[in-house]
């Protein structure tokens, strides 16, 4: 199908479908005539189209209701691809419409407290009982497991193998009994994230995306997606954080320091390169050729975000804080808040998502081709790993 | 001079070092962090038991006459335990320009720890720019204007507040505690409005900033100190692919790097305590200000996770840290000090 | 506007790059290092035959009418190959010169190879500080007074001078080599004692330090490349402890680190010569400079002992590179104008 | 003895010996008197004092004919202590009063081309033949190979047990045929050190220190002693490199930029701190409390080396180079040359003596505790290594 045809089955669509009318009925409409996301199978609210399409459909239905990106974006981003892959026809028909449309929201219960950047040794059992598995374990950093109806759930299925084969994927059921969601504060002082228990949940085996003891491969999938989702998007020459910190020293004239202005120089360089870094990896993928920086983004701003915020508490020379009150929060709200806040909430950056530590790794190996670190953890059962 | 610690010194240190840890770990210090962060019990005990308060206080006023150097030590252990004691904002600053202001009756006050008091000036100021936040005129007999970021005011019940060379002792100030980026040394906006001031005496600000901003230096240390400390501990025992993460060599070679920093910030405290000169007080400013904000940056990255939680203190000593790097001078302040000080001339 | 390169880049890439492999190898370059840098046949192929020489020579002067994208490819793999021809000096700064004074005869000569140029202006000044190094004066249809630190002219027959807005074509000027700590691109000094001087047009020198510090980071990615991508394959070979040395984590996180450096150089250098702006020129060299010499100085120490010694030819690298980030101005000269430039004012 | 009494002993030999005679007569004289190093056992140079008792023969001695502690660098520091703990009595009554004189020079074949950091791993062999060891292999970064007598030689005599058991540590005749000194020529242009080629070169048993199989324990003696050597100086505040920059810096005001004076401002007050710490340090010492501070000092001199003298090329701005002529030399001069020979010869400051990464290693498990990495050449016999 061409651009063409394609506008032509847009226009016929929303000759059909007022957007001015009920919203949900609106988007449902819109999987079903495959244009949620062209590049999936008909029937699953695409029409099998390449991803670029999906442009020409976003241009053509601009002005009409739309899905929420933030509170979507676990569903949109990493379970829907992952089902896709790895669920059967049955799954996909059940979860992906209501996940597209916002009916039913996603959130990801990978972390725990013990298995953070060695994810695949987390411990979180699922036990076989029939039908059924019982899931027993603690997951935490679960973004919107509050809102959540579904999660994208990894466990462990087999201990008596290493660590990487003993591994099972499911769709946990948020509602179940034995699901308790707490909200997990942060330095800022609001709770971004939450911590899940798992105590004894029952899921049924059909929930189980993937085979039994594939749970790696399929998480693999997922997380595939996050590192894309997480890279940073355009901007302008001089925007994002370094536009933040600039306009607090453009409106303070009084409070500059040539030690601060000549670090200021050269953090607004840094920001600078990294921008037009990203730029042309944006070139590059729209070319077809995906070059290997995209790994160095996260890292790269991370860096700079905490680098500037840094300079931005200098600068101020302000000893207060906006608010440490105890509050869910939705987002990460950079430039609504004061600068104690950006500070502290940037000192994630380099932890979610993906550690500063193991991105350099990633790139040692997978893009510099340097070798692996001798490995001890390969052929261990999980049980009898050190910990 | 030396900078070694005196036996006397370390007695002292194991002294504090024990009391905090029996009465008053970080997780205790979490606890309050929120509500009424300073612990008066603590203080009494220090203060009266350990004798802190006096520490500096002239023998004839009922001190203990010791140095800055025994100050210092103090200073170090407050900081490893960020304890929730008002000893730099009373038994440092105040009590240096009560010295200088030859204060005996205030001074006995403070001593034995029946006092607490604060100096009237933003901890933003510095030794170079003494009057940062600050707008207080004195006339016939009261004060009025206001002091911005003034830490240990809340805690106070003696306010000294220093207006072009005199020293006042003020009473009848509104104290407004704010919401402080360090909880647990929170600052507060001080307005006069006509309050009565009485005054004590002549007061060199520049010499007592700059007398706190070398000690500062020792407190600086010890929150350094307790972040590497903190992180070896962490990352001997966390295990991610099935080794210590503390055995990993990019976290081995970070370590020794910070190690080494702390290493010269400890030397650099020393320092400016027992050569006492604005060279050294610069030097250990600029560079243990920014040694215990890497520290505590270091420790919250190699903790991942669990050291971006409220529930870890870690985060107490990372804002301690960020809010004294701005406390009586940042630490390019410092080095802009030096150009003169130490004959590196700027471009003319 | 594209930061990739055009199929046209790539062939040109191809071409350059396998000539000097074939021609002339850093170990080479290295053997004629001391005796006589340049090297007259590699350079009479590349301007003849691979016709780099015209390549920024407009088509009615006889050259290719190309842009500096394309020339900017041409740097990156001569400084990839540290490769001793006067490319920089003459077929990019001295002929963009000539192109501003619109002599055609002089950029004909240049375009097929028959003259190499050089501009008589310090390697040292920038378009900040055109004149630094100079001291020229002309008087009567001549030239008098000194130039220090001139790149290329030691082997250019071709002598350019700029005077107070003036291109002059001289003849009789004494070039002496002067003992260059970069040995690939030695400097001269160039005296000028009532030399004849033809007038050939007016010339901005401001624009053609600009146009040149702008591509100067091309030639400085390329250096930073080949520093990367020589350790990345000595790590992987060189075994201590029984390890590639390129296994040990926190050489392999450096060297992630470097890339990432790197990786922006590439950008940095794309974008001054395809945006080609004030701004993309300083931000170009305000970067690329300093990764230049820091994959240099990185190379050399992740090379141990052998980088240390003559016989390799990493320190022709490192030479060059630190050589360079004096050239066309220092990163803190380009940084600085970025104050200005970006909207980044400094203090008051 | 007290100092009283050893300051009647240095007067007694001073009644007997002329200080304006003959100097090499006067040295021997003194070493005979135990007056060469107090520490040393009596009969070999010394009287059996403490350490720094020697300081008060130094003062007395002051103004007598002094030792050459440059070109006798490696034999005072390295060779003596390790004859003194590994010689035999003949050994020691041989070797060490000509070394301490300066009749005989030393030098020190340790590295090879394959083994530097990893020392232990080196292959230069000693196979013995009789009363004899014939020993082939290639040395190098050896200083003043081309003066020495003698060298310290580490050998491999026996390729199939781990690498750190099959070494066998000798006192290699250098004039012995088979040795070949070859200068390396270094980056600034002239050759501070050599290559050693032995070929074929035979060792008499009785130039064996130590057991057979035993000479990474005497290597680990010498290696102590250099690292103790290393470390740097005292100096005054201003001091050292930073003092050479500063002159600079003082003498061109029509050079200085804010970029560079914030960097040079930072650097300042980073040499301070430094020079305070090994103050602090040498007052722990000579308190008898050494602190483990001393494994860092060298690291911290190398970074700021080679900060400061590349600071000083940006600044000066001066693209020339004093000379690069090939030559031997004997010191680094790092204050009679140009900037440029100064910021290429700090450039060995992090991998002469011990990498700064290997400092690092160092510190991290020896200071911190920390745990060593997973090791694969404990167990292996040396010749099954991957090199």
């Amino acid at each position: 199908m061409d651009e063409a045809r394609l506008k032509e089955r847009v226009a016929a669509f929303l000759s059909e479908n007022d957007p001015a009318g009920d919203r949900l009925e609106f988007l449902r409409a819109r999987f079903d005539a495959g244009l949620a996301w062209v590049w999936f199978p008909e029937g699953l609210g695409g029409l099998g189209l390449s991803r670029d399409m999906q442009a020409v459909v976003e241009r053509e239905l601009a002005g009409t209701p739309q899905i929420d990106g933030g509170v979507q974006g676990i569903g949109l981003g990493m379970a829907a691809p992952t089902i896709l892959a790895f669920g059967t026809e049955e799954q996909q028909r059940r979860f992906l419409r209501p996940l597209w449309t916002g009916e039913e929201i996603w959130c990801q219960l990978f972390s725990e407290p013990g298995a953070g950047s060695d994810l695949a040794t987390l411990a979180t059992r699922a036990v076989r009982d029939g039908d059924e598995w019982v899931v027993d374990g603690q997951k935490v950093w679960t973004s919107g497991a509050h809102h959540a109806r579904w999660a994208i759930l990894v466990t462990r299925t087999d201990p008596g193998v290493p660590k990487h084969r003993g591994l099972t994927y499911f769709v946990c059921d948020m509602q179940a009994p034995g699901v308790d969601v707490r909200p997990l504060r942060q330095i800022t002082g609001e709770a971004e994230f939450n911590e899940v228990f798992l105590t004894g949940v029952r899921l049924a085996d059909d929930l189980r995306l993937g085979a039994v003891g594939d749970g790696w491969r399929v998480a693999q999938t997922t997380l595939m997606n996050e590192r894309v989702a997480i890279g940073g998007g355009g901007g302008a020459r001089g925007g994002g954080m370094v536009g933040g910190v600039l306009r607090s020293w453009r409106e303070h004239p009084e409070l500059r320091t040539h030690d601060l202005h000549q670090r200021l120089l050269s953090l607004w360089v840094e920001a600078e390169v990294t921008r037009l870094s990203g730029a042309r990896l944006r070139e590059q993928l729209a070319a077809g050729q995906p070059g290997p920086e995209g790994s160095g983004m996260k890292l790269s701003f991370a860096k700079l975000n905490q680098a500037l915020t840094g300079l931005e508490m200098e600068f101020l020379r302000d000893l207060g804080y906006d608010d440490y009150a105890f509050r869910r929060s939705e987002t990460v709200d950079f430039y609504g808040r004061g600068p104690g806040y950006r500070y502290l909430r940037a000192k994630g950056n380099s932890i979610e998502g993906g550690t500063s530590e193991i991105l350099r790794n990633i790139i040692s190996e997978r893009v510099l081709g340097l070798p692996s670190e001798p490995r001890i953890d390969k052929d261990v059962p999980w049980k009898d790993l050190p910990r | 001079m030396s900078l070694l610690y005196s036996e006397v010194e370390e007695e002292l240190r194991a002294a504090v070092r024990d009391l905090l840890a029996d009465r008053c770990p970080p997780s205790a210090v979490l606890k309050r962090a929120e509500s009424r962060p300073y612990d008066p019990d603590l203080w009494k005990t220090l203060a009266g038991e350990i004798g802190v308060a006096g520490l500096i206080v002239p023998e004839e006023y009922g001190g203990a006459g010791a140095s800055a150097s025994e100050a210092a030590v103090v200073l170090e252990e407050l900081g490893r335990g960020i304890a929730p004691v008002p000893f730099f904002t009373s038994s440092v600053l105040a009590t240096r320009a009560l010295v200088q202001a030859g204060a005996g009756e205030l001074l006995e006050r403070l001593a034995d720890g029946r006092s607490t008091a604060a100096l009237a000036v933003s901890f933003a100021a510095s030794p170079y720019r003494p009057d940062r936040g600050a707008s207080v005129r004195h006339s016939g007999g009261t004060l009025s204007g206001t002091v911005t970021g003034v830490a240990g005011a809340d805690v106070a019940d003696v306010l000294l507040v220093p207006v072009e060379g005199d020293l006042y002792h003020v009473e009848g100030a509104e104290v407004r505690a704010e919401t402080s980026f360090d909880l647990t040394r929170p600052v507060s906006t001080v307005t006069f409005d006509g309050a009565g001031a009485t005054r004590v005496g002549d007061v060199d600000l520049v010499a007592v900033l700059r007398f706190g901003a070398g000690l500062l230096a020792s407190e600086q240390y010890g929150v350094a100190q307790w972040c590497l400390d903190t992180t070896l501990a962490y990352v001997k025992e966390r295990h991610q692919f099935a080794r210590p993460v503390g055995s990993f060599q990019s976290i081995k070679h970070r370590l020794a790097d910070l190690w080494l920093d702390v290493v010269r910030a400890r030397a650099a405290a020393r320092n400016a305590v027992t050569e006492d000169t604005p060279v050294a007080a610069a030097v250990a400013q600029a560079w243990n200000a920014g040694v215990a904000v890497r520290a505590a940056e270091e420790a919250l990255q190699l903790h991942g996770g669990i050291g971006m939680t409220w529930e870890h203190p870690l985060h107490l000593y990372l804002k301690r840290a960020k809010s004294a790097e701005v406390a009586l001078g940042t630490p390019g302040d410092h080095r802009e000090a030096l150009a003169s000080l130490a004959g590196v001339p700027g471009p003319e």
